[in-house]
């Protein structure tokens, strides 16, 4: 058994950095409230380093301290090894071999979202960081819609261009707006019983597998995705479904 | 007081290149102009009401000056002009102009019933006097606006602007205190997605929005009495920032005007690039809406910012530089003075390639020699930014310092957090005295230095500059508008009858009037300009 | 009640930063680990914004979050009410009419601790911020010993000046080295009999009330501390005393 | 490597001022070597058996050259040098020179026994063998170290320069790995409080120490090894630094020298004001210490910034150059070269001044144009950085622009933590990020300007310069002893025949002899440099 626990300088010496505001004036009361919300979240010798009013009504803090928390690292699954990227040729190949035709995905960014750079990132030729876009794959068609494509007019385009696949975009999470609308987008396919015959993807910064799969999409990429695990994750699901 | 102080430019810029784009720029504005100087489009109609001081909406939340505008459009009279057909109601029913147009909208008053197509002298005497009244109402309305700042100060430049994003117009209030308390000058009240996109201005106080507040007239007032109460109590005044932009851009200035809103975001190229909205409309709605800014005394700042946004930043720096003096031209053109346009531009370049520090600064020097009158309003990075909060300070500090080296008079703070969300109340905190470091540390650095011959930002600026003239003589052949439809701005394409809104466009009629058209300012001072 | 908690836009969305490094490369396990313990400090929907490699076996993480402690903020006792000031004109007053005689007062950093800026700030007539220091006091007679003196000798030259009040600075606070330093000079003084004959306060940037009073000491002065609230805690234990 | 690119001073500063500065520098520093050049310490002649290759300690930790130099000195005989001593031990005794010292250490030999008070000539050569000996065991490992560098790149400048202090000194290798790996170019380790009070080097590889790490000569070899393996790894030669200061100065030196250290803070003053060290004592020490440094091609760098940690920086600026000056006339008389000499300066005013961003910069400038020839040593904020990490970025993004902007050589990394702890492994990542940024986007922004006519920097430069050359004057006259005596520098008084280890000075004899002293270099340099 190996424990963790967060490191300044010394082994086991718990050094954290927490900053907040808290909705009440500076004065001893919140800098108390500030060093007891430290003591129940397990930072023991709690040390206020800086302190600012925020104009009326509201103070910031800055606070040092040793956290006891530790965590038993044999107890860390890690999400199983990340499924081996398929490369560009082999998923051309195998995706022509099994379903000699082109596999039809279409694109969006739903609701009011107006983010298209992470949506045109993965799909566009050009793709990003250097790795080529799924438009480049000679066995995807791609139709990128962009913007503001409210979820009703997602399915429409999914069921006129006969989709195979749906990656849609959401980058504004204020209030859970994300949330809205890709629960939004996955009822609505599923109303259209259309839920297993379209693999369903999402993405955005702050989007992760995990919360995908909550929302009842099959994958999720979160902030620094590349094009290739994509094209990887939907060459794998294809073939899976074929079988 | 948004006069720059600058007087000879440090960058010794070529006076050819200079001067041909500014030739340029008058020719590409003109052009603009006389294309659309026989549209109008809904949405002046509307803002032509809401002038009158027409307001409200029905049960649904659709204004009046929406269903009105409506009825006119369906009874094909719009091309008359709203203010005429009201005019009309008015006289045939001796209602005030809010009755009019509750009750036509309503459908109370059926306007076929009622409308002798060809306005009489009569009518337009009438519209005449209510538009008189308006405008007497609206200038006393910003003479209160003026007169107030002027018992107060204003700060030192550059003017901090920081922006307030909840959804929520009263946490909105509480951010926006707190961020003036601190040493803000200059508070955006960002809107909700995609209001840009709607056809009309929501109605009310509103409390849920998404990476942004509404824009609603009511929104406006919440904000700007939070703002007095905080300019009388720090004795200096902050100025009001909303966006006019989108569908409903010449409403949205009214809604400044009437609501003292001191700074408007007005751009109709974002609407183009980013909203595809169609070019026609906003053009056209931009023209109107200016010429309202204008008599207002509101400041515009424009959205050039967007352009490097999602292409090389330092690739397509000339477009910046290009847009901004087609902008300014168009500016000139519906009578805003250059003091009062607020050119945009941005530090977006890779902070990861050798010597980009150089080149943001060659390209706020460059701004800064080109338009010595105007205020500049600079904007942080924000592409570049991380979740690496510390490293955002630096990349900030890097922005500041370029601030107030190079005389810019607006500067829009960057936030730690940029990449993370709209600002909590300790990021603006943490930005201003960032900022307020700089100004006063290093404020008066600007004129300290000369550059040398060798210098290689005065490369730089010469090269963007020289670029941007041959992208102006390009539009110029083409005309702007064909120019977006191939996709000179941010690799966009967007054709002149596509997009939303065009629906929005009408021809105006031979018997079209509107007395703001002669009552608001135009381009008398083009000539003047240099 | 009223419970507070933080705020970053919006009341009690529990808004919070954190920072911390792992003595573990960076990997799924170290990110996972990161996460495991954002949530043990009680911190919802806990993001990484950031992840760095920090060399060989280093990572460091920043994470955002959703607090979900609170604090009653009538559990909070605030150290009652700060003891108000007593003027300089009254201390001296007050003071002379009392004892007839100079008060004795010895400062000095000790052990191997070199700062004096501190003490300094505290003792010297310039003093501090713009009020002024102890020596400016007509009836104290200061002592400034500076900086390394051993406990050994701060003792010797207590008694050799018939100390009414010792001062004493820390500031150095690796491996706990001014727990150590002050808690041997307290124990000296116990030792020659003298706790109760003498005021003893300590002070410095990293030292508190609350941890001054643990070590046995009458007084401590953090961060920011004026010549003049330690003038003001004097007198009043002095005339405390001679009751 | 380390010579500065700086062609003609950008302050353009009067030369007659510089001249005068000069001169009263090179008076000054003949002067101080006038006064010291009769005398030695126990310290330089523990550092001369350390040189022979002597090391180790007894049960107690008590080093043997410290016991042995006791020993000749309660034998009356220290005035001889401790060479001569132990030359007529070993011959007598045959035994080789470490022996000699632990028996003579041990009692097991008495001094009073043996020893022929007059060294005789076989004697002197016998001593002379040894020291020959070890300066071609020394030189070879110079040159080991030399030819190690060649094979290597060297990083680019300015270069970074972080510390590490956990008192711990394998946690101090996880650190300083962590931060060569992450782009650290300079490794300092700091050390455990009140080391330079301990009149001799401790013993042994240790792992408890306070505010820093014991520097023994163990824990050097621990260290160097360490790095040695990352700038393999890395292909850029990690260099090593430690202190070369308080009352084992000499030793110190020795220990750098063989343990293959590349920077050595050195500075006299600093153990004078800050330590109470006696002022005879460590200026004595410092002349061979610089004498062993510059043998060893090992760059010093010196400790201004310490003078204004405690006093106004602004105001006391004059005191910094002045200082700068006469060190650099003590180290050309100490046979260092010019390349060798890292002046030491700080940004340590209070950055809530106005302009003082542009008085930091002015003084950077001055540094750099007043040796141009010499790596300059930049410190970064810390009296004013608090417990506001995000803001202590910020202050650390102005000091770097400054340091690239200005050329400085090593940049002492700034870390956002200075006000609360001695740096966390990530704090030096955060730092050394910062400083990338500014190397690589800001680099070349030296070379763009030129300072106008009327700039408020020059002025001030001018200024400071013209207050250093005043109290130059003063010094010159008084001389140095008398100036350190009455407080000129941080207002801190200390006479010569006070402080700590003014015991161990003695007046070398008649016969005094140590070979070192004519092998070492010494200021054959000193009149062929400006
Ligand atoms: C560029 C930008 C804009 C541009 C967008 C231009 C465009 N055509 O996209 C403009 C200026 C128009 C803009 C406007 C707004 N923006 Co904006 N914008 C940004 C900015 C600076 C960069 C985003 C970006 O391009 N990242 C680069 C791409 C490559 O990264 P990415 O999106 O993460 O994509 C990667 C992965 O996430 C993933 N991915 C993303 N999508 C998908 C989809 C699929 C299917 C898959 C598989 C993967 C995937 O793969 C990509 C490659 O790895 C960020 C701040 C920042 N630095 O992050 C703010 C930011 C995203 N914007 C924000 C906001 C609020 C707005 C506005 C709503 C503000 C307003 N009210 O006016 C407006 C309105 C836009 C709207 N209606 O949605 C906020 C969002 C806050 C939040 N968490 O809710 C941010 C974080 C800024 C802030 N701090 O306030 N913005
Ligand atoms: C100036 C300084 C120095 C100067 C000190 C000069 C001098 N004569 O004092 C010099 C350069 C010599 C120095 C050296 C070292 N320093 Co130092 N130094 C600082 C620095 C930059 C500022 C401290 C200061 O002067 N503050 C201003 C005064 C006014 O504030 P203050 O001390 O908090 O005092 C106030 C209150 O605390 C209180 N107070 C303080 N003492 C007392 C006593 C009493 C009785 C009362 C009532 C009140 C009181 O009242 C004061 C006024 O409000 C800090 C970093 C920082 N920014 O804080 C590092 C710092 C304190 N130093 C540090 C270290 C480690 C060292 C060294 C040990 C490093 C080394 N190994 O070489 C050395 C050695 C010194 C030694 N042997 O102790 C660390 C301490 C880390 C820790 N927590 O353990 C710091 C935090 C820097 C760092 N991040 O590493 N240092
Ligand atoms: C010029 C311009 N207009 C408008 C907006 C805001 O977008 P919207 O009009 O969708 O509220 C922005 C946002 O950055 C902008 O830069
Ligand atoms: C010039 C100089 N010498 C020495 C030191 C270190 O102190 P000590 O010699 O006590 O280890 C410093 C610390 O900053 C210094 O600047």
């Amino acid at each position: 058994m190996m424990f963790l626990k967060p490191y300044g300088d010394t082994l086991n010496d718990g050094a954290i950095q927490i900053s907040f505001s808290l909705p009440h004036p500076l004065n001893e009361t919140s800098k108390k409230v500030s060093l007891e919300l430290a003591l129940k979240m397990g930072i023991a010798n709690p040390k206020i380093t800086f302190t600012q009013e925020l104009g009326e009504g509201f103070s910031f803090f800055i606070i040092y301290g040793n956290l006891s928390h530790e965590i038993d690292i044999d107890s860390i699954k890690t999400s199983k090894v990340k499924e081996p990227i398929i490369d560009y040729w082999d998923i051309n190949r195998l995706i022509e071999e099994k379903f000699n035709r082109k596999i039809v995905i279409v694109g969006a960014t739903i609701g009011s979202d107006a983010h298209t750079v992470g949506l045109d990132a993965i799909l566009s030729a050009k793709g990003y960081a250097g790795d080529v876009g799924l438009e480049r794959y000679p066995v995807f068609q791609v139709h990128n819609l962009g913007s503001q494509i409210l979820p009703e007019l997602l399915l429409e385009k999914i069921m006129d261009k006969q989709a195979d696949v749906v990656l849609v975009s959401q980058v504004v999470t204020q209030k859970n707006i994300h949330i809205h609308n890709l629960t939004q987008l996955v009822e609505l396919i599923e109303g259209a019983g259309l839920r297993d015959h379209i693999i369903t993807i999402c993405g955005g910064p702050y989007l992760s597998k995990e919360l995908a799969l909550e929302l009842g999409y099959d994958g999720g990429f979160g902030a620094h995705s590349l094009p290739s695990e994509v094209a990887s994750f939907i060459a794998r699901r294809l073939l899976e479904k074929s079988k | 007081m948004f006069n720059s102080p600058v007087d000879s430019g440090i960058l010794n810029l070529p006076r050819d290149s200079i001067n041909e784009a500014r030739y340029l720029g008058k020719s590409i504005a003109s052009a603009v102009h006389n294309k659309i100087k026989d549209l109008s489009t809904l949405s002046i109609e509307r803002a032509s009401l809401r002038m009158l001081g027409i307001r409200g909406a029905n049960q649904e939340g659709t204004p009046w000056v929406n269903i009105f505008t409506e009825k006119c459009l369906s009874a094909n009279l719009i091309q008359n002009g709203v203010l005429m057909i009201l005019a009309q109601v008015c006289k045939h029913t001796s209602m005030n102009p809010q009755q009019a147009v509750e009750m036509v909208s309503e459908n109370r008053i059926h306007l076929n019933d009622l409308i002798e197509v060809n306005g009489s002298k009569e009518i337009k005497k009438l519209c005449d006097e209510l538009a008189n009244k308006a405008y007497q109402n609206l200038s006393n309305k910003k003479k209160e606006r003026l007169n107030f700042i002027n018992t107060l100060s204003s700060g030192t430049k550059p003017y901090l602007y920081v922006i307030v994003a909840t959804g929520n117009i009263y946490e909105d209030v509480k951010q926006a205190k707190s961020a003036a308390l601190l040493g803000a000058d200059i508070i955006a009240v960002i809107r909700t997605t995609a209001q840009s996109l709607l056809d009309y201005i929501p109605q009310g106080i509103t409390t849920e929005g998404f990476g942004g507040t509404a824009a609603t007239q009511e929104n406006f007032a919440v904000m700007r009495e939070a703002l007095d109460e905080v300019s009388q109590k720090t004795g200096r005044y902050i100025r009001l920032v909303n966006y006019c932009s989108g569908l409903a851009m010449p409403e949205i200035a009214t809604l400044g005007l009437i609501e003292g809103l001191d700074i408007m975001v007005n751009d109709a190229v974002y609407g183009i690039l980013f909203r595809d909205i169609n070019s026609l409309r906003t053009l056209t709605d931009q023209e109107f809406s200016r010429r309202i800014l204008s008599f207002g005394d509101i400041i515009i700042v424009t959205g050039e910012d967007n352009l490097i946004k999602t292409v090389d930043a330092k690739e397509m720096a000339h477009t910046v530089t290009a847009s901004q003096i087609i902008n300014y031209y168009l500016a000139l053109k519906s009578g805003l003075k250059p003091g009062l346009i607020g050119l945009g531009h941005a530090f977006e370049m890779d902070p990861s390639e050798s010597d980009s520090f150089l080149h943001e600064l060659a390209q706020a020097w460059l701004v800064r020699d080109l338009f010595p009158q105007s205020p500049i309003k600079y904007m942080p990075p924000t592409r570049y930014m991380t979740g690496n909060i510390f490293r955002g300070m630096v990349l900030n500090a890097a922005f500041n310092l370029i601030g107030v080296l190079t005389n810019q008079e607006i500067l829009l703070l960057g936030m730690p957090t940029e990449a993370l969300h709209t600002p909590f109340i300790q990021d603006r905190f943490l930005s201003i005295e960032n900022a307020l470091y700089f100004k006063n540390a290093a404020g008066n650095l600007s004129n300290e230095f000369t550059l040398k011959e060798s210098s290689l930002m005065r490369k730089r600026a010469i090269e963007v500059l020289n670029k941007a003239v041959n992208l102006l003589k390009v539009i110029n052949q083409k005309g702007l508008f064909n120019a977006l439809a191939e996709g000179t701005f941010a690799s966009i394409k967007r054709p002149e009858n596509m997009g939303r809104g065009f629906a929005g466009v009408f021809v105006k009629g031979s018997s079209y009037y509107n007395p703001f058209l002669s009552l608001l300012p135009d381009n008398a001072t083009d000539e003047t300009e240099a």
